[in-house]
């Protein structure tokens, strides 16, 4: 708005002068994508005034120009605001960034009348159809000179190119040929016995399991020995263990592993114990078995997101779980009731799987079992102890594994509750992070994907290690039906 | 051992019906009782209510003197095998044995040794000693009924109850495991309630057998004069195979009338009248060349040993038995009655006449 | 605690005498345990409110010597302890009207009052005590018997309707709050439970919605899809690893566990790319894919658990009379699997129906969204439109309920998957 | 591979806690680009479905598509809370949308990507000419820029305001709050008016965005004038420790507020005062409550008024869009005055075109003029970094200092040391 004024104010004062000398060259593709530079030589021009650039008759910028010394204003540098002008007092030898006032318009300053250059990148220029540029000089009262010319952006879009998917291709490509060829290894093996037939029958889904999730899982795993951020996707170098230093020597590492396993074992002891409990007492004869049984699944039909957060608005200082216990605890600020909540919940969201499961496993359990039992003269505990838990063991040892394994990496439940809980240390995970939900943040909020991937093969060699260790020991214990 | 005594028990179940009618039957100590009858007639109702498994609803039981009706299972010492042998799947047959004394309160459970000697004497009686540590999934049919029945023996229990203990076998191994069975009742002598509804099974085994019919107690005897006086049509039908033939009619002055059938009764049944049913049993259908009824042949099944003849006299099945022993074999070489104008005649003092 | 307190010096005979344990015995135990268990919970409850825990400790003590008194029959120190926990319960209420009553003080004090209150109870009947000094005649003994034949089975059913009770009530507060929410006017989600005026004005809104249909179309194809493809891939897979010890067995049933271990946040990029290089974005059938496999862990290993409990005797005979591979398992062993397979089919169903987060990053237009997209686009951070969130989330999980009715029995059946069978 | 759970369902991010200032609305600028324009356009747009935001916009977009017949235009709605992340992993697999509304923190978050050495967004600095370009507020168009380029064209305006309700301050006799309030007026009056079931203040304590206003009132700045963190500079522990003590001394604010609650507060007339901004504005008066908005009160200490954050909002173009000639074309129009102008006086959404600020319409309502002359006296919200950094450690200072395990001052400092190692 400040040069209208000036021009305005140019108009009325012109003083008469002689003659001045326009010259006005421009360069389609010097300045850039949708640019054009316009270099114009001023000759002979003394007092103060303006030049103006208009685009197809509609004005476009204008810079003023000043006798005199520029004073304190800044002289931002190319790239620094939204388009770039210079000046030269030596016709283009060697020119300065233009000065700028505080609102970005360009002043050009000059001390004695001779040739004055001001070179100007003009910006939103048509690179399909020429538009006419009409420079116009003007001295303090009214317009001294005028020259029309044509210009176009020549330079063209660099569109950035697609993501390649020839890595994802060749992945896919080869771990299907690998997986063939393994099998097609497999059945030669074993083809003296029936059971290469077995290999058909899994081939489909083994092929279906690794061509969606191998790529993926290999693409973490690369990642997580490179230095990979989200400010450079793509050119990520390789770091050797580095980001896994970082995730063993990172602060909260401990912290945040250690409330991970009570998390999971918690929960898991808990889902088998309640789970185990409810379906025991619908194993008796009680009238109503199928209400209950459905009232009590409704945890696992209903989606997780709109229990979890009806959960979240209970927990309130003021929600129903404080009145209905007379407490007016803040689960959402001390870190041990953060805790206990958020296993709370998962506990509620997990209890009926187990339930249905295990209810189906003691149906398998024949009932003259039971009552040759009772005849040898066997207590109900007794029972319990030595027929119904050693027999429910084949189907739980599994269950509670893959419960352990789903409940390691169960991320939405903290993530809606608590986003991690009372953030109490700074650049840590929080109160209530297990794994899953800190790399959560590592990667989509810190942007270090190299990290996160760090964290999340430690994540996947923990949970193999026990998943292996754990179907070595039962193997070992588990009564062998 | 104790005898068990039955006094008028009766067993509603919830849904008003009624599984067991007033049966009262005394055991003897030392007794093989074999409770026979077509499925849902009570049997198991009545074993599981003595075993404890199933609440009585009226009447008492006794096991020797001590009346145990309402007594829980495990209070009244009994020895059960099952069908399906129950055996625990998840233990060795060692431990299986062993179970239940282990279970035992600390004053009364034998010590280590004690329990290993019991083991190895029910193990040889049962010849299940080379298969003590293996898995009951392992194991034959024979091998898992035999350690079932070592299960409920080791105890040393009052009596031991069998629910159809051999249906699960084969054939051939029925025959054998039965044979095994008496030897080791006469050996050891303990008292055995033992129901099927295979009344070979019950005629071989039993010392007396009690047959039912739809809660109630037909007749309580020895086999063989349950078979030979049956009470009633029903127990008549229902043991010896091929079943008896009962023909429905009308008796007056020593002549027996049915629908197209008419003859004269035998000596023994001269002075029966009235409506009732005609009983003789296939092997004493004596079979002769001429002046008797004239009877059809419709179909013969030859066992080798002996062979059943399907007839048709006026109208009325009848079936006859030949046995190779039979003293008047008439084709010997050809094995076997002629093949047409055959004549029989029901004069026979096994006939029986069930007045309706 | 062993539950034959046969003294030896009775007759032999007289069994009744010597086996009789009143239910009451058996009740109080329960009754004692029950005591134990919910003053846990309140221990943590009174360190939250932070009043004193001494009311607390004396009912956990009564329990305690309850439990221990049984065992001995001690009748003194089973009267102290029921009076321990009456008192207990006593002094809890009368500590929450001084303060503020909560609904979980009047839950412990009803309680405890009515177990100690109980316990009192039994022990002052005179049968009772008669059985504790054994001066009991020996019809009394058998009367007792049958009396706890007749009375056992309600009181263990009522129990056991208590306890389920217990967990329906914790199970159905959220969602009746839901319902709460979902039924009454206005889009707030705090507001008091109760409904003062039912209006289904949000399931109107829900239902007329412009792609609620177009939404529901796509998660019926996809929960479908999935469910047929989880199938066909988890069926024949399952079989193979029951029947057929092929090398390599272990460590591909391993690695399907495997697959499941790896966190799926981290590599959401290039599993994207994945399905942009096989052309499955915007797709039901990406989605379809995707979720079959992370249903396919799961559904092979109950599956397998199911074939292995199929006697293979029936496949021999099958063999017998000429059918090759297929048809055996086509005509014999199907059959018998279909509980398995429903359990399965739910299983996957479930994983397509309520799933989001793939969904919303592989099906990146409108049209191809599913309802649990959908259902997120009613929370923006301007304001919640909290009413119709509550009704669509019901309407989302309605069918779940209704096929688990309807699959009941041959869902549980299906799971019963135990070595036991057969 | 799938996510860990089988079924993981939503990563609903519903940031009750920290909504933040932010808000939507429609905008234009004079010009629209001189070139023609072809193809068809992908617009993810993040309002709340059937909303009447929703309504105006899409009534905006079927206008310009009239304009540009030859141009299809296709609309998807995405769930605001994961607007953001569905884009990065769209746009780094190439499917990105052409044209998207994102907030100034958002931007913070999208623009310092890079996928093989190219941003995700367009620098629109080429696109506009000068002319163009002054239109808006300055302070506005520099809010789109980040690192120099400029990510987005300005559309949208917001942040928070004191709201009273006027019922509850006639039934305590206090008159209403002016421009000449102080922090001590404030605190008295919401002592006054706290009593049995009713509160004078409800604020969503653990919020930051909303205790930025205090803090520039104690003469506290997030960034100092060339760009160091300065979390602990000069008053920002004492305005931390009144803030904290609205609750935890005077106990006037309920524990444990949210976003959320504070608004249930407010509709159902048990909270006298809360600070909020123009995005609920049409909540309450839906509700008929006689609501009233002032100038966020003069901190006492300082002398200072108390400054809130400005968050902007504006339509940014991806870099891999085939055709950007109209989404910049589509982008001009609805940031041009008279779409912006409709959705002002529709959906109380803030303009940033100059021309509007003394425009009459919008001044004939009372609320816009209150919200928009707050507006003028708060601060801008960098988009750096740093400031994305700041929203991820920030509310740890706060946490720490809410449960007393450090005093303000050591958890600022503390905060403002990580934030320095952040910006590194």
């Amino acid at each position: 708005m400040k040069y209208f004024f000036w021009i305005i104010l140019a108009v009325f004062l012109l003083p008469v002068v002689s003659a001045q000398s326009l010259d006005v060259q421009s360069d389609s593709s010097a300045a850039g994508f949708k640019r054009v530079r316009v270099s114009v030589e001023i000759e002979s021009f003394s007092g103060n005034g303006s030049l103006e650039f208009h685009v197809s008759e509609t004005f476009h910028s204008a810079v003023v120009i000043i006798q005199g010394q520029a004073g304190e204003m800044t002289q931002p540098q190319v790239g620094e605001w939204y388009d770039d002008c210079w000046t030269s007092n030596n016709s283009g030898l060697n020119w300065t960034e233009i000065h700028r006032d505080e609102n970005g318009q360009a002043h050009a300053f000059y001390s004695s009348p001779q040739i004055l250059s001001i070179r100007c990148d003009l910006t939103g220029i048509s690179q399909s159809k020429e538009d006419n540029l009409s420079v116009r000089l003007f001295d303090e009262n009214q317009e001294l000179d005028r020259i029309d010319t044509a210009i176009i952006a020549l330079t063209a879009d660099v569109l950035p190119p697609p993501p390649d998917s020839s890595p994802v291709l060749f992945a896919i490509g080869s771990i299907a040929l690998t997986i063939i060829a393994l099998f097609g290894y497999l059945r030669w093996k074993d083809r003296k016995s029936m059971n290469r037939h077995g290999l058909a029958f899994v081939l489909p889904a083994f092929l279906a399991l690794v061509l969606l999730s191998f790529y993926p899982v290999a693409y973490g795993m690369v990642l997580s020995f490179t230095d990979a951020h989200e400010e450079s996707i793509g050119d990520e170098e390789y770091n050797g263990l580095e980001n896994y230093l970082d995730v063993f020597t990172s602060g909260g590492f401990l912290r945040v592993l250690f409330f991970t396993l009570v998390w999971t074992f918690t929960n898991v002891i808990f889902h088998v114990g309640i789970g185990g409990a409810l379906a025991m007492l619908l194993q008796q004869k009680v009238r109503g078995k199928l209400a209950y049984r459905t009232l009590l699944l409704l945890p696992w039909a209903i989606p997780s997101y709109i229990s979890v957060l009806v959960w979240k608005g209970m927990f309130h200082p003021e929600g129903l779980v404080n009145v209905l216990l007379g407490t007016e605890t803040d689960f959402f600020s001390g870190v041990t009731e953060a805790q206990t909540m958020v296993i709370l919940v998962n506990i509620w969201l997990g209890v009926p799987f187990m339930m249905m499961s295990i209810s189906g496993a003691l149906q398998s359990i024949p009932e003259d079992l039971h009552e040759a039992a009772k005849v040898e003269g066997v207590s109900d505990w007794a029972r319990l102890r030595h027929i119904t838990i050693p027999l429910l063991k084949p189907t739980v040892v599994p269950l509670a594994l893959m419960g352990f394994i789903w409940t390691f990496n169960m991320f939405n439940v903290i993530f809606l509750l608590t986003n991690g809980g009372p953030q109490l240390w700074f650049g840590e995970p929080g109160g209530t992070d297990i794994l899953i939900t800190y790399v959560y943040d590592v990667a989509f909020v810190k942007g270090e994907l190299g990290l996160a991937a760090a964290w999340s093969v430690v994540i996947f060699i923990m949970l193999m290690a026990f998943s292996w260790a754990y179907t070595k020991g039962s193997k070992a214990t588990e009564a062998a039906v | 051992m104790s005898g068990v005594s039955f006094e008028g028990i009766r067993k509603v179940y919830d849904d008003g019906t009624v599984a067991v009618k007033g049966l009262d039957l005394t055991i003897k100590d030392g007794e093989f009782l074999v409770l026979v009858g077509p499925s849902g007639c009570g049997k198991s109702t009545t074993l599981r209510m003595l075993a404890g498994l199933e609440d009585l609803t009226e009447g008492s039981i006794k096991i020797g003197e001590a009346t145990v009706d309402h007594l829980p299972a495990r209070a009244r010492g009994l020895g059960m095998v099952f069908q399906s042998y129950a055996l625990y799947p998840h233990m060795s047959v060692q431990d299986n044995l062993t179970f239940g004394l282990r279970m035992l309160a600390k004053t009364e459970r034998p010590d280590p040794p004690e329990m290993k000697r019991m083991v190895q004497e029910t193990a040889s009686m049962l010849g299940i000693d080379d298969i003590l540590e293996k898995r009951p999934r392992d194991l034959s049919g024979g091998q898992r009924q035999r350690v079932a029945l070592g299960r409920a023996l080791i105890r040393k229990p009052k009596v031991i109850l069998m629910d159809e203990p051999l249906s699960n076998l084969d054939a051939k191994l029925r025959n054998q495991m039965r044979v095994e069975l008496r030897r080791l009742h006469d050996e050891l002598g303990f008292t055995t309630v033992y129901v099927t509804h295979d009344q070979v099974e019950a005629m071989t085994l039993a010392d007396r057998i009690a047959v039912m019919k739809d809660g109630e107690l037909q007749q309580h005897c020895p086999p063989l004069e349950a078979y030979h006086q049956p009470a009633n049509t029903f127990v008549a039908s229902f043991l010896g195979t091929p079943a008896m033939n009962l023909i429905e009619g009308q008796a007056e002055a020593g002549v027996f009338t049915s629908n197209g059938l008419s003859f004269p009764l035998p000596d023994h049944l001269s002075d029966c009248t009235g409506k009732g049913t005609f009983g003789i049993r296939p092997e004493n259908v004596k079979v002769l060349k001429s002046n008797a009824m004239e009877a059809e042949i419709r179909g013969v099944e030859r066992l080798g040993s002996e062979s059943v003849y399907h007839l048709n006299v006026g109208g009325t099945d009848i079936k006859a038995l030949w046995h190779r022993s039979g003293e008047e074999a008439w084709d010997a070489e050809k094995g076997g009655w002629p093949e047409e104008n055959m004549f029989i005649s029901f004069n026979d003092p096994s006939a029986l006449w069930f007045s309706a | 605690m062993s539950e034959d307190l046969s003294s030896s010096e009775l007759p032999q005979t007289d069994l009744a005498r010597r086996w009789y344990i009143p239910y009451e015995m058996e009740l109080m135990r329960r009754g004692a345990i029950l005591v134990i268990l919910i003053c846990l919970p309140m221990f943590w409850i009174a360190s939250l409110r932070g009043d004193g825990w001494q009311t607390i400790a004396m009912g956990l003590a009564g329990g305690l010597l309850a439990v221990w008194a049984l065992q001995q029959k001690n009748r003194d120190i089973m009267l102290v302890s029921s009076a321990l926990i009456l008192f207990s319960g006593l002094m809890q209420a009368f500590f929450a009207l001084e303060v503020k009553v909560a609904a979980i003080d009047v839950w412990y004090s009803t309680i405890t009052v009515a177990l100690g209150g109980g316990g009192l109870w039994v022990l002052s009947s005179p049968h009772m005590s008669r059985w504790l000094s054994s001066r009991l005649e020996l019809e009394e003994a058998e009367r007792g018997l049958a009396r706890n034949n007749k009375l056992s089975p309600r009181w263990k059913a009522a129990t056991t309707h208590a306890i389920l009770l217990h967990f329906v009530v914790i199970v159905l507060v959220p969602i009746i709050w839901i319902i709460d929410v979902a039924f009454s006017p206005g889009q707030s989600a705090s507001g008091e439970l109760g409904i003062s005026d039912w209006t289904i004005t949000h399931f109107d809104a829900v239902l007329s919605g412009s792609d609620f249909w177009t939404w529901g179309l796509n998660s019926v194809i996809v929960s479908i899809g999935t469910t047929m493809v989880g199938l066909m891939l988890a069926i024949p897979a399952g079989y193979a690893f029951s029947r057929y010890k092929f090398s390599g067995h272990g460590i591909m049933m391993f690695s399907l566990l495997l697959v499941q271990m790896f966190p799926g946040i981290i590599i959401l990029v290039p599993y994207f790319m994945v399905m942009k290089t096989l052309g499955l974005l915007n797709t039901s059938l990406g989605l379809i894919l995707a979720y079959s496999v992370t249903a396919l862990p799961f559904c092979v290993w109950m599956l397998k658990g199911w074939f292995d409990t199929i006697p293979r005797e029936l496949e021999e005979a099958a063999a017998l009379d000429g059918c090759t591979t297929f048809s055996t398992f086509w005509r014999i062993i199907l059959p018998l699997s279909l509980p398995a397979i429903a359990v399965t089919a739910l299983f996957s169903f479930l994983a397509a129906w309520n799933e989001f987060l793939l969904a919303l990053v592989f099906n990146t237009d409108s049209s191809m969204y599913t309802l649990p997209v959908g259902l997120a686009s009613y929370i923006s951070e301007a304001s919640a439109r909290w009413g119709d969130f509550a009704a669509m989330s019901l309407i989302v999980s309605l069918p779940v309920v209704l096929l688990f009715i309807f699959f009941q029995k041959s869902l549980i059946q299906g799971l019963s998957s135990g070595s036991v069978k057969g | 591979m799938a996510p860990a759970k089988s079924s993981l369902s939503i990563i609903l991010t519903l940031l009750v806690l920290s909504a933040g200032c932010l808000s939507d609305s429609l905008d234009d600028s004079g010009v629209t680009s001189t070139e023609e324009v072809s193809g068809n356009l992908v617009i993810w747009s993040t309002y709340e479905s059937d909303s009447k935001e929703e309504e105006a916009f899409l009534d905006s977009v079927s206008a310009w598509q009239k304009i540009h017949p030859e141009v299809e235009v296709e609309v998807t709605s995405k769930p605001f809370y994961q607007a953001v992340q569905a884009y990065k992993i769209a746009a780094l697999g190439g499917e990105a949308p052409d044209l998207m509304r994102f907030s100034n923190d958002q931007l913070g978050s999208i623009a310092p990507v890079r996928d093989r050495g190219n941003p995700l967004l367009e620098d629109l600095r080429p696109w506009l000419t000068p002319a163009q370009r002054s239109v808006w507020d300055p302070i506005a168009l520099e809010s789109m820029r980040y690192d120099d380029a400029l990510m987005a064209i300005p559309v949208s305006q917001d942040c928070v305001s004191l709201f009273f309700n006027r019922a509850l301050f006639d039934e305590a006799g206090i008159n209403y709050p002016d421009e000449n309030w102080t922090t001590a007026d404030f605190l008295s009056a919401a002592q006054d008016m706290t009593f049995g079931e009713q509160v004078g203040l409800s604020i969503p304590t653990k919020d930051p965005f909303r205790w930025f206003s205090l803090n520039s009132g104690y003469g506290g700045s997030l960034f100092t004038a060339n760009g160091e963190a300065n979390l602990d500079g000069n008053g920002s522990a004492d305005a931390l420790r009144f803030w904290l003590d609205l609750e935890l001394k005077h106990e006037i604010v309920p524990t444990g507020t949210n976003v959320e609650t504070m608004k249930q507060q407010f509709l159902s007339g048990k909270a006298a005062m809360i600070i909020d901004g123009p995005w609920h504005w049409p909540t309450y008066t839906a509700a008929r409550l006689d609501v009233g908005q002032a100038l966020l009160p003069i901190v006492e200490e300082t002398g200072l008024r108390m400054s809130p954050m400005v968050g902007y909002k504006g339509w940014a173009v991806s870099k891999q869009s085939p055709n950007k000639e109209s989404a910049i074309s589509l982008a001009l129009y609805l940031s041009s005055s008279e779409v912006v102008k409709y959705a002002a006086l529709e959906t109380m959404t803030m303009p940033v075109l100059s021309n509007l600020y003394d425009d009459p319409d919008i001044h004939s309502d009372v609320a816009l003029r209150g919200f928009i002359a707050q507006a003028r006296l708060g601060f801008p919200a960098p988009t750096s970094k740093g400031m994305s950094a700041i929203y991820d450690i920030l509310p740890t200072a706060i946490e720490n200092s809410y449960v007393g395990e450090m005093s303000t001052q050591a958890a600022l400092t503390a905060a403002n040391q990580e934030l320095k190692e952040e910006m590194r």
